[in-house]
């Protein structure tokens, strides 16, 4: 009883490659933004990485790795490590932001 | 008992916390404890030969959730607060700097004096800025339950004010290498007049508090030769060795009647170790410096008696 | 014993998944250690920054990104049985690959010739914050190639199943785990580019 | 339970039937109860070296100065004998012995999911134990920095610091196999009617314990891998000479190491779970308040490493925010106790010796506890900071609590495993000196901790003398209990009586199979209708 998960094994519905190169198309935009954004100056160099870089990620996460495909569990586990990380994140800043 | 001893205000402070949470966990485990072995008794096989089937119970979840969540939380607002206090050091609080290196304490004064054991005025507060200069120490004093960590490249801050005369252990509570259970000294409180007389005083101001630390003179201390007992005292121990072991300087074992090489003024000598180039390593440590060896040596003041007690004990050693 | 165990895609992609958790969180601390110390030492990050070849850091992005899409599409050949098309897409991978640690080794030894690097005499005069720098410099990128070794390995094994038909259009679940280590690989790149190079 | 009785009683797990025999049958198997056997015996190996290496450390302290050993052998004596307890032998601990053999089995699954890479995680371990043995004999010697490995003492001294510390690296590469293996054989393996709610509360605490190894231990391996490069390449991340931070090595070594204590807890509060029940012969009070506990537990338990590190030097926000986090993380401790303790209320308690144990973890589980609570008070922290009452602490916690549930668990399952019956005298008899020894030991630390006994300690001041001593004769008598008790299941295994499949009266799924189970647990996989603790039919009203 895998209740939590698509138990059905059948082959979903695959994407073909227009959607791949499309997505690797935006990546490939994403990173030229971003390249210019650290041209700019140092702030928009920041907020390009805060905003972009995750972006990007997203794309690889979402499209490549098929994440958009899977069940709930499977995003569920990411989100799970990723917010576990931002969490050791913030407690470590607790130390030493307020050195 | 030491522990028993409250020397400091932040004795007192840390107590207050530990007596409240000590309290409330006798009285938990006793509770839990006994209902455990009464459960036990009362419905055994024998007693209770038909169980009944209860799944739980919401209202009582809830309650042994909140009750222990609301101690908890007092628990640390106590500990919180308190701790607060001892960390804060006041305003016109003597400053001294603590240095913390393999494996011994010193301490500077704001006038420059240099001690190996710290004094401290009684009734005054006292400001400590820890540092090391090589690996992570901890400075620890258990009669006023106080402990900061030296740690290389930062300075680390606490504070106390003593409120009992008297002599107390000072430790060393990271771990740092070998002799690390031996990083030892003592905090001497004293009256503030003595303390003063000796702060103001000049460089050869008697120290203050010498009836306090011979009266409790260490008792292992006492079987041993007069020698070993002044170079325990002295600190000699910390970088020389009598077994042989080389550390921080070379061992003094077996140096007697030895040729050794020595460099004087930059010059390289081949002495023998004798008497007099004993006294003078002692006396004058930087006059000849063994060769492979910083100059690292301190001066340190040994009376007449003291440096023959040594000289006598060094020769024994082979 | 294996025997009586039955063929499970979707456990051993969720296997696969939480491998790639403790991937995330190994480089995830080592993300986190750098933040620290750039938050210690902002001056000197945007100055050791400005030592780093960004143009090498782009197209090396810009390699592997394009290495992701042939991977990702070596997966969707292979569902559509198209052996040969499979094939020609995991070899261009390999050799995208290939050509990000070829840049890669440029980069390093032009490093190794300024002197900057690790006990180096010259990264000992340096301000404390910027050997740091080249410190986390060397062990992340370092730490991201020795990851990059491993996915080509895997990947290469991966084309030898593709030719001999172990990997076919009914069962290829080994190329989509090992694909999916090679995105997060990927990933990880994507994070590096504007922490060290864009950071000046 | 529908019944998963063989008419004709198929050959157990310990008869070899593949290709292979003897020696080699084992060492290359993929079953997860020869797994867990072989995970058993190498444990015990390694917990024998860690006990006679700990009653060394006991007798150097019978002296004040005069010693048998020299310092430098005392450090690295401390050292092992952490390293040993914690990697090879607390944290693997209950998952690898009793999770792989009795996971499967409590779900109804035949194996778990990757059975090939299970028989890695062991290899792992076993390749993490030879390093860490050659580590004492090679380089500069055995590594003498304490278990926590602290820059930059960890990266200046000369001893083997690097090989000991891969050896944790391997470790924790196979701690997370299991991990990983664990949480997918939890999620895909589950016999057909067998809701998350319905699994023994084993299952939920190995779940949430394999989310810990999953997303902590990552972090210690980079912080060890960081420490052996800087060893090497000098790299400087956390050499102050060359501007980096030993206190990013605290905080990083224990975003694992502290919930790495709960790796080591919550597998036993599961074994506990199931004992209670059994001997109650009544469902566990408040099933999913302790499923919810073991996962709160494995969530906050995340985010309180800094207790560690109150005397560090930290700012004052951080001391302020992990102390009262570390409140927050004893809270679900303490639901699992109340549970428990109503667990045996109005039940009709059959007293055996794997309750009698559990009863005992209970009690000393809860002195480890609230002495952590105590230490997790900032101003009393101050004064016992890594001072002898942390080392009481954590033996009450890891030893008291994880030790004696392993113990219970041992006593419980010893029967299913080996399908031989130990003589339960002689278990009630190990248990007195064991239980008074062990609170001399332990207790007598604390004691000497509150007097200012620092950890580490070669040498001690003559005022913690005679505690010292009583600690010592304590230690003596613990072991005494400790031999009679292995020698006791030692002989079970050779010349026990036959054990019945289902002595105890359980009624979990590892109670309707043969003792011990055939090579593949069930004949059919079973359907499964309710609970796990389900005593009805033993009601006669
Ligand atoms: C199995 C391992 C284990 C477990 C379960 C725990 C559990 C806890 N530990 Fe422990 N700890 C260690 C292993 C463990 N610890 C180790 C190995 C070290 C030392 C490492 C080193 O330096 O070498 C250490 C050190 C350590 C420190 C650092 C000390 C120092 O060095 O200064 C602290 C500080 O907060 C701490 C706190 C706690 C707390 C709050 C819990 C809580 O989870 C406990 C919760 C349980 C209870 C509270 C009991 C039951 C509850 C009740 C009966 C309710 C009623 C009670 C009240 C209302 C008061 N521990
Ligand atoms: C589980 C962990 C564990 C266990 C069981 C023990 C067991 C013992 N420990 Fe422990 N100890 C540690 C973990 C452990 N230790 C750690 C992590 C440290 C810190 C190291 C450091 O500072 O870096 C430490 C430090 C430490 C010190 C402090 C050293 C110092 O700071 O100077 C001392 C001092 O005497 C000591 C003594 C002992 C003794 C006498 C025993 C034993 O000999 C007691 C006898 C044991 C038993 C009687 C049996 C227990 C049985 C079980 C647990 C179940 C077994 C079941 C199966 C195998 C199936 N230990
Ligand atoms: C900070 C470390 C330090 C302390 C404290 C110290 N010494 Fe030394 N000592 C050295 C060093 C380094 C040398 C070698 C260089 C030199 O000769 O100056 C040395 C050399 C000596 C020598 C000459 C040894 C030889 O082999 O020729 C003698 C004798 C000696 N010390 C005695 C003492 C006595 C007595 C004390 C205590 C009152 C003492 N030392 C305290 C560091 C120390
Ligand atoms: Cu200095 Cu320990
Ligand atoms: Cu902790």
């Amino acid at each position: 009883m895998n209740d939590t998960l698509h138990s059905h094994e059948a082959p979903i519905e695959h994407p073909g490659y227009g959607t791949f190169i499309g997505v690797w198309l935006l990546l490939l935009l994403l990173t030229g933004c971003l390249v210019g954004l650290s041209h700019v100056s140092q702030t928009y160099a920041v907020w390009g990485l805060m905003t972009l870089t995750p972006l990007k990620a997203g794309l690889v996460f979402y499209y490549f790795m098929h994440l958009k495909y899977e069940g709930p569990v499977f995003k569920v586990v990411v989100l799970v490590t990723l917010g576990t990380l931002l969490i050791f994140f913030a407690l470590l800043f607790s130390d030493v932001a307020f050195r | 008992m030491d522990w028993m001893n409250q020397a400091a205000l932040s004795a007192q402070k840390s107590d207050a916390v530990f007596f409240y949470v000590f309290g409330l966990s006798v009285v938990f485990l006793i509770f839990i404890t006994v209902l455990m072995i009464y459960f036990v008794v009362r419905y055994s096989k024998k007693r209770n030969p038909v169980a009944s089937q209860i799944e739980g119970h919401v209202g009582l979840e809830i309650l042994w959730t909140t009750i222990p969540l609301v101690l908890f939380l007092s628990i640390f607002y106590y500990g919180w607060t308190n701790y607060e206090y001892m960390r804060q050091a006041p305003r016109d609080a003597m400053a001294i700097k603590v240095t913390a290196r393999q494996w011994s304490w010193s301490f500077e004064y704001p006038n420059g004096k240099q001690t190996k054991v710290l004094f401290a005025p009684l009734g005054k507060p006292m400001r400590l800025d820890v540092r090391s200069a090589d690996m992570i120490h901890g400075f620890f004093v258990p009669s006023f339950r106080l402990k900061i960590d030296a740690v290389p490249a930062r300075t680390n801050t606490t504070w106390f004010q003593a409120t009992k005369p008297g002599s107390y252990d000072i430790e060393c509570t990271v771990i740092c290498g070998v002799d690390h259970s031996l990083m030892l000294s003592k905090v001497v409180v004293v009256p503030e007049a003595e303390f003063k007389a000796w702060y103001f005083g000049g460089e050869d101001a008697p120290e203050p508090g010498k009836t306090l630390r011979a009266a409790e003179a260490h008792p292992d201390l006492a079987n041993q030769p007069m020698g070993l007992a002044v170079l325990t005292a002295k600190g000699c121990l910390a970088c020389h060795s009598v077994d042989g072991k080389p550390k921080v300087g070379p061992t003094l074992k077996a140096i007697y009647g030895r040729e050794a090489q020595v460099l004087v003024a930059g010059n390289l000598h081949t002495i023998t170790v004798d008497d007099a180039y004993l006294r003078r390593s002692i006396t004058d440590p930087s006059a000849q410096v063994v060769r492979g060896y910083p100059p690292a040596m301190p001066k340190t003041a040994l009376t007449a008696q003291e440096l023959d007690e040594v000289v006598r004990y060094i020769k024994t050693l082979d | 014993m294996s025997g009586h165990v039955h063929r499970d895609d979707l456990g051993s992609r969720l296997g696969m998944w939480l491998f790639l958790v403790t991937e995330m969180v190994l480089f995830g601390g080592l993300f986190i250690g750098y933040s620290y110390m750039r938050y210690r030492y902002p001056a000197e990050f945007h100055h050791g920054g400005m030592e780093l070849n960004a143009t090498l850091g782009v197209i090396n992005t810009l390699v592997l990104l394009t290495s992701s899409l042939t991977v990702v599409l070596s997966i969707v050949a292979v569902q559509r049985g198209e052996k040969q098309r499979a094939m020609a897409l995991l070899g261009t991978t390999l050799g995208l690959g290939l050509t990000f640690l070829v840049i890669k080794g440029f980069e390093w030894s032009a490093k190794f010739h300024h002197g900057l690097y690790p006990n180096s005499a010259h990264l000992a005069t340096l301000p404390p914050g910027e050997q740091v720098f080249f410190g986390l410099y060397f062990t992340m990128t370092g730490l991201h190639g020795v990851h990059v070794i491993a996915g080509l390995s895997v990947l290469s094994v991966m084309l030898w199943w593709v030719a001999t038909d172990r990997i076919r259009q009914d069962r290829y679940i080994h190329l989509e785990n090992s694909g999916l280590y090679w995105h997060l690989v990927d990933v990880i790149w994507i994070f590096l580019l504007p922490l060290f190079y864009l950071a000046a | 339970m529908s019944g998963t009785h063989a008419t004709t009683p198929e050959p157990s797990y310990l008869v070899d039937t593949g290709t292979r025999t003897g020696v080699l049958a084992w060492l290359t198997t993929t079953d997860h109860k020869r797994i867990g056997l072989l995970y058993l015996y190498s444990m015990m190996t390694f917990f024998f070296v860690g006990v006679g290496i700990g009653l060394v450390m006991r007798l150097v302290q019978l002296t004040t100065f005069q010693k048998l050993i020299t310092a430098q052998t005392y450090n690295a004596l401390f050292t092992v004998h952490g390293v040993i307890m914690i990697f090879l032998f607390v944290v693997p601990g209950l998952p690898a012995i009793f999770g792989n053999f009795f996971l499967p089995i409590l779900i109804g699954a035949k194996d778990v999911s990757f059975p090939r890479l299970n028989l890695a995680s062991w290899y792992f371990f076993i390749a993490g134990a030879i390093l860490a043995v050659l580590s004492l004999f090679t380089g500069g010697g055995a590594p003498d920095t304490g278990w926590t490995f602290y820059a930059p003492f960890s990266l200046k001294t000369g001893t083997n610091v690097s090989l000991a510390v891969f050896a944790a690296f391997v470790l924790g590469f196979s701690s997370m196999l299991t991990g990983i293996n664990f949480i997918t054989t939890i999620h895909r393996m589950r016999a057909p009617g067998m809701h998350w709610f319905r699994m023994p509360l084993m299952c939920w605490a190995l779940y949430s314990t394999a989310w810990i190894q999953l997303l902590a231990t990552p972090i210690v391996a980079i912080t060890l891998l960081l420490v052996i490069l800087e060893r090497f390449f000098g790299i400087g991340i956390f050499d102050p000479a060359k501007g980096g931070d030993p206190l990013l090595y605290q905080h990083l070594f224990w975003i694992y190491s502290h919930p790495a204590v709960y790796i080591m807890i919550l597998p036993a509060m599961g074994a506990i779970s199931e004992i209670l029940p059994t001997f109650a012969k009544r469902p566990i009070f408040g099933y999913k308040a302790i499923a919810f506990s073991s996962m709160s537990i494995a969530g906050v338990g995340s985010l309180v490493w800094a207790h560690h590190m109150f005397t560090s030097g930290m700012s004052g926000m951080a001391l302020m925010i992990f102390s009262l986090l570390t409140m927050v993380v004893a809270v679900p401790s303490a639901i699992k106790v109340f549970n428990w303790v109503s667990t045996l209320y109005k039940g009709s308690i059959d007293f055996q010796p794997p309750l009698l144990f559990a009863l005992t973890f209970i009690f000393l589980f809860c002195i480890g506890g609230l002495t952590g609570v105590m230490q997790g008070a900032l101003a009393i922290n101050v004064h016992i900071h890594d001072t002898y009452f942390i080392v009481g602490h954590f033996h009450y916690v890891m030893f008291g609590g994880t030790g004696m549930a392993l113990f219970a668990a041992l006593l419980y399952w010893f029967p299913k495993m080996f399908g031989k019956m130990y003589s339960k005298k002689a278990i009630y008899a190990s248990w007195f000196p064991m239980f008074i020894g062990f609170n001399m030991l332990y207790f007598g630390m604390m004691i000497l901790g509150m007097m200012g006994m620092p950890r580490r300690y070669y040498v001690h001041l003559p005022q913690f003398h005679t505690m010292h001593v009583i600690a010592t004769v304590g230690s003596w008598l613990l072991v005494l209990g400790l031999v009679i008790f292995f020698a006791t299941l030692l002989y079970a295994t050779f010349k026990g009586e036959k054990a019945e499949d289902n002595p105890w009266g359980g009624v979990t799924l590892e109670w309707t199979i043969p003792s011990p189970p055939p090579l593949e647990n069930f004949d059919v996989i079973p359907t499964i209708t309710r609970g796990p603790y389900h005593f009805e039919q033993e009601e006669h009203r």
